[in-house]
């Protein structure tokens, strides 16, 4: 079975077999059950344990061999000892797809290096694709299968409308990132634990999401790749479909690659020469941890701004400084408004008020919020302006919601993106912070990271126009 | 690119267990792709020193020669700008003389005598292979630039028009090809086009490891450039 | 009255008179009244206001000529134009300190920048100094004095045993980040919003918490400066008293300047000249925002490492390998450990760990917790090791609270610094992450802001060693 | 320093209403506080040129004096690496006739006959006044790489030994100072005594709004430096 289908069936199955699966929910085996039972599993789960009749309300089968049917996916929590014998009985019973959650391979060293290729020999004999071995689980939001025995399934309102799907090799990283994103109300929708990569690679992984019609963005955790070709070969199918990829590589420098190869077993590489890859095939490069939802936000959510102009607002004088600066040091441009713009602005103003960009409300908006929805209006509009950015500082309560409301109605009405910057307890402006995060207007904490994401989305942009004059090279 | 002469080279060195080119053989692969080099000559004795000095013009340079001696300057076997008989006769007992200090064992083929290239903007470039991605190319600033900036950008192949566009925008010291103050822009074209010549022989010849010419000097637009040092590495 | 005897009266008024207080709460000069009694202010408040007799319970003045006695501090809040009248008045009560909320001076252009000189002339010729105009207030959490109109004030939990004091030119800046840093229970006790700084300037504040013994670190969010030459003396006090002084420096690029030109009137000035300056006299450079109180929990809380080796613990693979890389990439080092370590560790270690740093405890911590305080031991009493990052990814629970006690435990035994970055959703480790918190226990939310933190405070110890052999010349 | 010299050549500048001194000057202020330039002769005619360059020895720099010409170079007012009579005076027509093209109502004062001084590490020396913080230092390597990289450091007077060792280590080239491959190091004390020297000169007269010896030619550490170009501006 090609990689594709198979990892159809490892994000949409219709039946899963959990080997391993317990009673005990402080147990791997038994938390996985515990995730897909709390998320409304729609399919079949068949639990299997010899010791055990009933898990979590569930019949148990003592193993796959005593299945009454074949399953679309098995989950492995046992021990590497028994792997290969369970392997024998999911060939038997005709299962495609495997994820093996077991550690003790080749993060361990040669012996389980060795194990570990024994598998996937065996694998490829017999026709049965395996997602890690030493994975923490899948995720697939929209159809319900959080199998997953990582902390971060217990997130509780997360969003069900997402489109990014988030491929990661280490799977603590992933779970830690995972629950602050979605604590973010962060569309994260697919989410994959790739392990130790034995059979199904990155690279396989990205081909399924750029297939994928409910994926717009990727982001990928990569530590190191065995097959750089095939890895180029899966950014030639992002690149041509327009689909972003941000990668936040690991293991840059010499301790570094040690730590890598001594907890995966995988070569971290050449960080100077992954990032030549990534600048020619226009994978975005996070500089941060942060940088991967960060950038994803606003590449999920925004159509891409047509130059390197921005429009910034604020309630704050010191704010519209920090922000042009920002844009300043980061190759964008603050560009002068037009005469018209100038006039109509100077129509809305208090006297003491300067119509420029960048355009400061003043704690007026205090008295008057409409201030700000009227200056954006003026500013969006502007034949200068591509793309507008929007900090706010201390509103907070029902001020902070109104504001809220007018930003989300003025980013329908115009396709040039807007993004907010809004430093200030999260408390003290919940409701409108949430407003803005369902709706789907990029929302960061502070100036810094908003600019950096409508740099990348410009950079994204001059890539692909770029791509359309070298694509048939590649 | 004139095949049967790679072949020949790239034979020779193997059936001698070698993995290090000399300069001369070097440079004689990158004139058969058609990357011009400084012109040289091989001299076994100060006398044929004097008579190729003679025949090339002054002044010239004389480079040991030997696939034991790669970094050449670090066995003072690079003597520059020699102006007349009595100082490249000098200058080949000296080379001579300094690479036994400096590797008594070393194979000696000779010593080069070549034309002192016209002065030109020093660039770098070079071709690797890494073991995930395959051939990486490389291009910087040469002389002291690369070594203490770093400043050089690498492509890996495929490689597009546009890439080596961004590779000359990508350095920090652009500015310095693209025509700076009184100086005139350099011949970028001409350089581009050695780079895809470079990358064409580097997917060709798999068993080519690594290449480096350091310097190319890189004349104003329209002037062309010439490799003045190359070095490369096989497996074997 | 000098400028530090009068900052006393600013921070530390037994008795404070509101002009222009309101009852109506959503004015400032409500807000103001609501604040000072929301928060408990002990000492006398006069509020001023011809139309009332009574303001949210305390009896009203029509004017300060009416005030039975004279009174530390008088708050101004009513329109520019009445001002010049009031500070007559407050010369005859004898008032020494004033605090001038009012815009439309100097920020608004040449007459306001006129009007801000004849009030400044007469406040010298009568013996009164101004903080402000243009101030949205103070603070003193430890004396319960909450004298300003920002929404921050309106913070919960407030830490009340905070020791950094933190300096703004920029009010809305200043209140955003307060309440931010607040809610991360980051112990911010002093707050001064100078606004134009006609009279006291940020040198003068800095002065003052030079000597104040409940400030340990000084953070400064600064647009321009006038005297430079007497900026530099206040910063030789801060260095000579080894206090370190955090500044963002606003305005660094040339619309940025433009930018501070028309909201502040004041000058940004040279940007490479101000990062000399910094350089020369130990100011540590806060980058972006995060930066401001991200160094100074670390600076505030910790004894500065005596060198740059760093010891690695984690409970992930990939996260030991960010901190690593990110701690080669800003000049720490990460060493090997000694022999008599790497034994100590090998005996706790299950059999596929690996005894080397940095250390990964595996998700084995989640069935032995143990682990990591047994590891992180090891390590901080290794004498190749100066200081510790330690990152927790996907610790959720009653894991998490088990292993911030671990931690706390051992913070409390070393006076190597120790420094945790934490991945993950606040909900899911709330608990435990709020004991770090109160323990002072520096926590940050990604690694990268982590080892900025530590890499700042090994910076600052370079520099205090540096003034000791040059500062006879300064 | 010797007082005198300086504030007589500043009186002289102040009664001609101006605010650049011509290179010459600003050379004669620094051999006033002790700052060694490459030697000079002022000559109005091309056989006073000739006279001063056998005088001064072979090869020898002609360079254009003019209040009004600041930038030497964009009006090919020097003339580099003379080697006999006929190129001086050649020199010399030339250097008067590019003046007058450059700037024809240029107030032209002479040519000025200086010794080619030996090649050294070139470097960059300035000061400047700051409305803010008063006198800031500045140095970063000369020629190209200070305009294409900025490689330049500040430091505000005040300024301590500690902080000049700081302004040597926080420049990108600065591995290029301290002995690089071949080059050996650069003798740097020599050139915090130069610092040291303008940073008192800079405290002593106010009225000096900026200054810079762009190149100075760096020797090996115990063989000293060279301001071989140096421009002064003061208020007025
Ligand atoms: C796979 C792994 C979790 C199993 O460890 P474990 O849970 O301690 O192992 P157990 O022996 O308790 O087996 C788990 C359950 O499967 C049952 N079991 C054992 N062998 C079995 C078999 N052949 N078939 C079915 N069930 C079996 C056990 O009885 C147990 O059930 P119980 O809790 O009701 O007794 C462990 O070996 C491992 O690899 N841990 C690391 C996993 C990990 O972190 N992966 C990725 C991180 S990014
Ligand atoms: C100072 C300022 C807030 C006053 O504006 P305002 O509140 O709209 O002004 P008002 O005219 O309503 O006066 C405020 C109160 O003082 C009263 N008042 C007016 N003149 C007075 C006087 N001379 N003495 C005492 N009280 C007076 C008013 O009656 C009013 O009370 P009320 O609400 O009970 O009617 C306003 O001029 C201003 O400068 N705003 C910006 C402040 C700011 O943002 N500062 C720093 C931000 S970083
Ligand atoms: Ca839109
Ligand atoms: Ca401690």
């Amino acid at each position: 079975m090609n990689p594709v289908q198979s990892i159809e069936y490892l994000l949409n199955p219709s039946s899963i077999a959990v080997v391993g699966a317990s009673t005990n929910r402080n147990k791997h085996g038994g938390r996985l059950i515990h995730h897909l039972l709390m998320h409304g599993y729609t399919g079949k789960i068949y639990p299997i344990n010899p010791k055990a009749d009933n898990i979590q309300g569930l019949t148990c089968f003592p193993s796959i061999k005593a299945l009454p049917e074949s399953v679309d996916l098995a989950c492995l929590l046992i021990s590497s000892k028994y792997l290969l014998k369970t392997m024998e009985e999911c060939v038997d019973k005709k299962i495609k797809m495997v994820m093996i959650h077991s550690s003790g391979f080749a993060e361990t060293g040669r012996e389980g290096a060795k194990l570990q290729q024994q598998l996937v020999e065996y694998a490829k004999a017999n026709g049965i694709r395996i997602c890690g071995p030493n994975t923490i689980g899948i995720t697939n939001v929209k159809n319900k299968v959080f199998a997953s025995f990582s902390m971060s399934m217990t997130s509780t309102n997360i969003p069900v409308d997402g489109s990014i799907s988030y491929i990661t090799q280490s799977g603590a990283i992933g779970g830690a990132m995972l629950s602050q994103g979605w604590d973010k109300s962060i569309g994260i929708n697919k989410w994959i634990s790739s392990g130790n990569e034995a059979d199904l690679d990155a690279a396989d992984y990205i081909d399924y999401m750029v297939k994928d019609d409910s994926t717009r963005t990727i982001c990928v955790f990569l530590e190191g790749i065995k097959d750089g070709l095939k890895l180029k070969r899966s950014l030639v199918k992002a690149a041509n479909k327009r689909k972003p990829v941000i990668v936040f590589k690991n293991g840059r420098t010499e301790v570094g690659r040690k730590s890598v190869q001594s907890h995966t077993g995988l070569l971290a590489g050449n960080h100077k020469v992954y990032q030549a890859v990534f600048k020619q095939y226009g994978v975005i490069m996070a500089e941060s941890l942060d940088d991967l939802f960060d950038f994803a936000m606003a590449l999920n959510y925004l159509s891409l701004p047509d130059g390197k102009r921005v429009g910034v607002v604020s309630t704050s004088g010191g704010a519209c400084t920090i922000v042009a600066d920002r844009c300043i040091d980061s190759g964008l441009e603050v560009p002068d408004l037009t005469k018209e713009s100038k006039e109509r602005l100077k129509a809305i103003l208090p006297d003491f008020g300067a119509p420029q960009n960048p355009f400061d409300t003043t704690a007026q908006i205090l008295n008057n919020p409409e201030y700000l929805k009227q200056g954006l209006e003026v500013l969006i509009n502007d034949p200068n302006i591509d793309a507008m950015i929007l900090m706010l500082t201390i509103l907070a309560g029902s001020v902070a919601t109104h504001v809220a409301e007018d930003i989300i109605e003025l980013s329908q009405l115009s396709d040039k993106p807007i993004i907010v910057a809004w430093t200030i307890a999260e408390n003290l402006a919940k409701e409108g912070m949430n407003k803005l995060r369902k709706a789907k207007v990029p929302l960061y904490p502070s100036p810094e990271r908003a600019v950096k994401s409508l740099q990348v989305m410009q950079q994204y942009k001059r890539f692909l126009e770029e791509w359309e004059r070298k694509k048939e090279v590649y | 690119m004139n095949l049967e002469e790679i072949n020949r080279i790239l034979m020779s060195v193997q059936q001698q267990c070698r993995s290090v080119l000399t300069e001369i053989e070097s440079k004689q692969i990158l004139q058969s792709i058609g990357i011009p080099v400084s012109p040289y000559y091989m001299a076994v004795s100060s006398a044929e020193a004097v008579h190729y000095a003679q025949k090339i013009g002054y002044p010239v340079v004389l480079k040991i020669v030997s696939p034991d001696i790669s970094h050449k300057t670090d066995a003072k076997g690079v003597m520059l700008n020699l102006k007349n008989e009595r100082e490249v006769e000098q200058a080949y007992k000296e080379i001579m003389h300094n690479a036994c200090q400096y590797k008594a064992d070393a194979q000696i083929v000779g010593v080069s005598v070549q034309k002192m290239a016209k002065k030109g903007t020093e660039v770098i470039i070079g071709t690797k292979r890494d073991p995930v991605f395959g051939p990486v190319l490389l291009f910087g600033m040469g002389g002291i630039f690369v070594e203490v900036l770093e400043d050089v950008t690498l492509k890996t192949l495929p490689v597009a028009d546009e890439d080596i566009d961004n590779m000359f925008k990508e350095i920090k010291l652009s500015p310095l090809l693209r025509g700076y103050r009184e100086n005139p822009p350099a011949d970028l074209d001409f350089v581009k086009d050695i780079i895809f010549k470079l990358a064409k022989f580097c997917e060709h010849y798999p068993q080519v490891k690594e290449m480096e010419i350091n310097p190319l000097f890189v004349y104003p637009s329209g002037e062309g450039a010439c490799a003045v040092d190359a070095r490369m590495f096989v497996d074997n």
